[in-house]
């Protein structure tokens, strides 16, 4: 049960975001698509011009009071993203453009050059490209071989398949949080402490948990934890990589270039020192500021009341699509997040998706970036409903009005 | 939304003609809409004279890129590959500039339901699959035609 | 010379960047900068914005209207950028995070996998460490070598000794097209023209090029050339490779996630075409819609214009410049642009910025990511005033009376 | 400007004291300031009894940085290690929290000339380096110490 209280204030939430407030082919936009990318509130989007407008310069070596301001704006939101997260320390965020090169980052700078062939890198069916395609190129540079855990058909992973696949072989496992296609919560905890107790390092890709969830890398125990801004109601071209200090240590760089240096004389060149030494040449400094306002606003709400305000609309999201005549739910796992995967009828999911477009409503169609889930399943694509804070039970209405409007156009 | 799914449109969606695979092809190519996820297969038989004997199409599709993929094989056979490959430039100019809602070539009368497409950019892609995919065939390119 | 109606525009450009509209410890800001990172004009700032207010989603794989609007806005953006460097086919304009990881992508996806033990890379003395460390990092990993053009007095290349660098066993080379640390215009046409003729491919590192010249790869003739959006007036987080196709045609991808495949399954994975191949992921699409607006900025006052105005100035910055009592000025090539790198007394050049700063004039200090040169120059950094479009003649009267008084104050 | 670049201030960075190589030194260490492209090399000279000798610096740095080096070097002759590690914490804290303005240990006295710095935020670390190189010294530290 969610109080009163709460579903004011998600009311209020709503009208952060002005994207929102607009009609689309003439009707109130409904948008249902932030698991591709959330809305920006106004405090986010006014950060990110008021920093170009004011305070805007190059970081890190500038002696100018421009430089000194935009250094202290984009190194405050490493802080921020630190506490967010819970890591032990800011030296363990590196500042990425999004989850894919994070992804990337772990599997070419601590991967490829210590895999060996025959070694395995563990990751499950439900992946998203980001945590699968990485893998595959290391493994086809190294000899590795990528090991996958089966699913089943509510969407959930097969947990022992999955244990069983982890041994002396493993360099590594990859999991998602929470899965993109199908909102699967996955049993990372487990996964995790199998792992640790056999000294085998566990990326988590948390790109569909940190907007919805609280995250706590270091309760969770795992190794590496990646993320995107844009899916955090911050700018699109941001991303962290958290890492332990102790493994990012013995990591070569990712890109050479400026900031990611502390000497580069043609015989020798020293690297910097954590984070920087992953973060070569000019950041993305206006988005990680941005970042911060968006994780400033997160932490004013409390990811607390966003998960049992989210969960409240999915549960009821879930219930009602449920009751639409003709409906196949795609993704039934005991424990899901703002994600909803359907299919109607036999109506492809593109013309579904045109059909909703037309009534507002704006819901994503397609694989998702999750192929394997889709070959699973043999199905093309599904249609996809997906959650953000801003989201109410009316938008749920709404969805399924369009839907039964789509059935009606196919009859 | 009528404008886009038309009777014509919906009918040869839920009932493609000319659908699966052709064994005796001289062309065939892939088509990949990355959008939607469609894929499909097309096959042409084309005679020493040059002309198209027959065609056909198998895959997965929206009910725009199937009935477009429906239409255009009917549409096709029986014209010499050089008047094909006309008809795929007349149906790109027309799908996508909006061309020409008058006059159409006699060839392509029934394409003219999927004009609606036009208003609903999003789906130009899908209406065109079929004809990139056909002159991809007639091209005897190896790669898959896609629609970015 | 300048004509009467351009210096008037000139004026008219400068109240289009509201950074500059400030004091800085009670003076009026004086931005010297712009080769660190520029400011952006309002039309930049608002664009991205209003794209954020109005139409943001992810892009590509959306069938509704925002999705749609996104994908239009960004893909516009590629177009406008193909046009504005002339590239041949906008196939060709891959976007990345900027000229570094542009450069790292060259060195990792073209150059890995072909080099050889013993192959070299040419480069010049005056590179910027964005264009030394990636073809380190590529020689380590494959055995290659690295070879180094010499520099003379004036800072400009030894252009017969580059010449003479490049071999039969030279994969590569990679030159800058406008120094940053000095401002020298480095000889790409006869370098690009010796290599061609060897078939030997040329990437140009246009970072400090394009926002001050007309700018046009093909005829220019090189094979890549990289650069970024922060420095021509658009956001932080962007960047662009230009490459031919034919050979980005060859190479591997940089990345693995969303967006670069066609499909992907365990078994076997293809990748989407040019340019999406290269771009894996969610890209930054309101920092490259925030480009596209850059440079229609750009465009509509004309880069010839741009660079006729921008000459004027540096002429007298350095003119105004050499009349100081006790200045060196540290680069000198008979060909330069909008930088100026001194020494003033024995004051080190970070008390030099500070006491500018001070002032409200804003220049850098330091090595400026080319620890190289300043080698060869026997110092560990300079003071470096860089000028962009919104600078004047008034400007560089503000900076040597804030040298001046640099120098009362160390008297 | 006179409150940073006061006159000490000056005057030890035009004639720093204690500069140059020590070759008895029995603790070493390098100092970057990749801000300002600062470096310099600390040597400390440790007697049995954990008292410091001697010390002295050598390198390249702006005024701030070698003031601040020539300045540390005289103040830390003659204390215990113990008492160079607590003057290391009493220094950062009065630079980067802006800390009791009055008071101050007897043996930093002449540091209050830097206090300056606290108004340049910018400038602190190079004001820090020597006390940063200082503290990595006595760790006997391998990797050089840094501002970031
Ligand atoms: C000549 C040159 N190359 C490369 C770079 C690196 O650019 P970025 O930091 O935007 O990747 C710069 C920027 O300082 C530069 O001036
Ligand atoms: C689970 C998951 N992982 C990774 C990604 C990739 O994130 P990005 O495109 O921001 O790099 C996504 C985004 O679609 C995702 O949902």
């Amino acid at each position: 049960m969610i109080a009163r209280a709460e579903m004011v204030n998600a009311h209020h939430w709503r009208a952060d975001f002005p994207a929102l407030d607009q009609s689309v082919h003439g009707n109130p936009l409904i948008y249902l698509d932030s698991a591709a990318s959330a809305q920006q509130p106004a405090s986010v989007i006014d950060t990110v011009a008021r920093y170009q407008r004011e305070d805007h310069s190059n970081v890190h070596r500038g002696v100018h009071t421009l430089s000194h301001r935009a250094t202290e704006a984009y190194e405050g939101a490493r802080d921020k993203i630190a506490g967010f997260i819970n890591a032990n320390s800011r030296t363990e965020i590196v500042l990425t453009s999004g989850t894919t090169e994070s992804i990337n980052l772990v599997a070419q700078s601590f991967c490829r050059p210590r895999l060996q062939p025959g070694d395995t890198i563990v990751i499950s069916h439900l992946e998203h490209h980001a945590n699968i395609v990485p893998w595959q190129l290391v493994c086809e540079q190294t000899g590795a071989e990528l090991a996958v855990a089966p699913i089943d058909e509510r969407g959930e992973i097969d947990v022992e398949a999955m244990l069983a696949l982890i041994d002396d072989k493993t360099f590594l496992v990859g999991i998602s949080h929470v899965a993109n296609a199908l909102g699967t919560i996955c049993p990372v905890e487990r996964i995790i402490e199998h792992a640790r107790a056999r000294e085998i390092p566990v990326l988590v890709d948390g790109a569909q948990a940190v907007p919805h969830m609280q995250v706590d890398v270091q309760a969770l125990d795992c190794d590496f934890y990646a993320f995107s801004g844009h899916k955090m109601f911050g700018p699109t071209g941001t991303g962290v990589l958290w890492g332990r200090e102790d493994l990012l240590d013995t990591m070569p760089p990712w890109q050479g270039g400026g900031d990611m240096i502390l000497e580069v004389t043609f015989d020798r060149t020293t690297w910097n020192e954590l984070p920087y030494k992953f973060e070569a040449g000019t950041p993305n400094i206006s988005g990680v500021i941005g970042l911060g306002a968006a994780i400033d606003y997160l932490r004013d709400i409390g990811m607390q009341n966003v998960a049992a305000y989210e969960n409240d609309v999915h549960d009821y999201m879930v219930a009602e699509l449920a009751k639409v005549d003709g409906i196949r739910l795609v993704g039934e796992a005991r424990r899901k997040a703002s994600v909803q995967s359907f299919l109607l009828d036999d109506i492809h999911s593109h013309d579904v998706g045109t059909i909703l477009d037309h009534q507002g409503v704006a819901i994503r169609t397609g694989h998702h970036c999750a192929m394997p889930v889709m070959q699973y399943f043999g199905i093309p694509g599904t249609a996809r409903a997906s959650l953000a804070l801003y989201n109410n039970r009316e938008d749920i209405d709404r969805l399924v009005a369009a839907l039964q409007k789509a059935r009606e156009i196919f009859a | 939304m009528q404008d886009l799914y038309r009777e014509l449109i919906l009918d040869h969606s839920r009932k493609p003609r000319h659908f699966g695979c052709l064994e005796d092809a001289t062309h065939t190519a892939d088509g990949i809409n990355a959008l939607c996820g469609d894929r499909l297969t097309l096959y042409v038989q084309v005679d020493d004279h040059g002309l198209i004997r027959r065609s056909s199409f198998d895959g997965s599709g929206c009910a725009i890129s199937v009935a477009s993929a429906s239409l255009m094989t009917a549409a096709i056979t029986g014209l010499h590959v050089t008047r094909a490959a006309s008809c795929i430039d007349e149906i790109a100019a027309r799908l996508t500039e909006g061309a020409a809602s008058t006059g159409v070539s006699p060839e392509l009368e029934k394409l003219v339901a999927l004009d609606g497409v036009r208003r609903y950019p999003g789906r130009v892609k899908c209406a065109t699959l079929a004809w990139r995919t056909l002159q991809a065939a007639l091209n005897n390119a190896g790669t898959p035609a896609t629609t970015e």
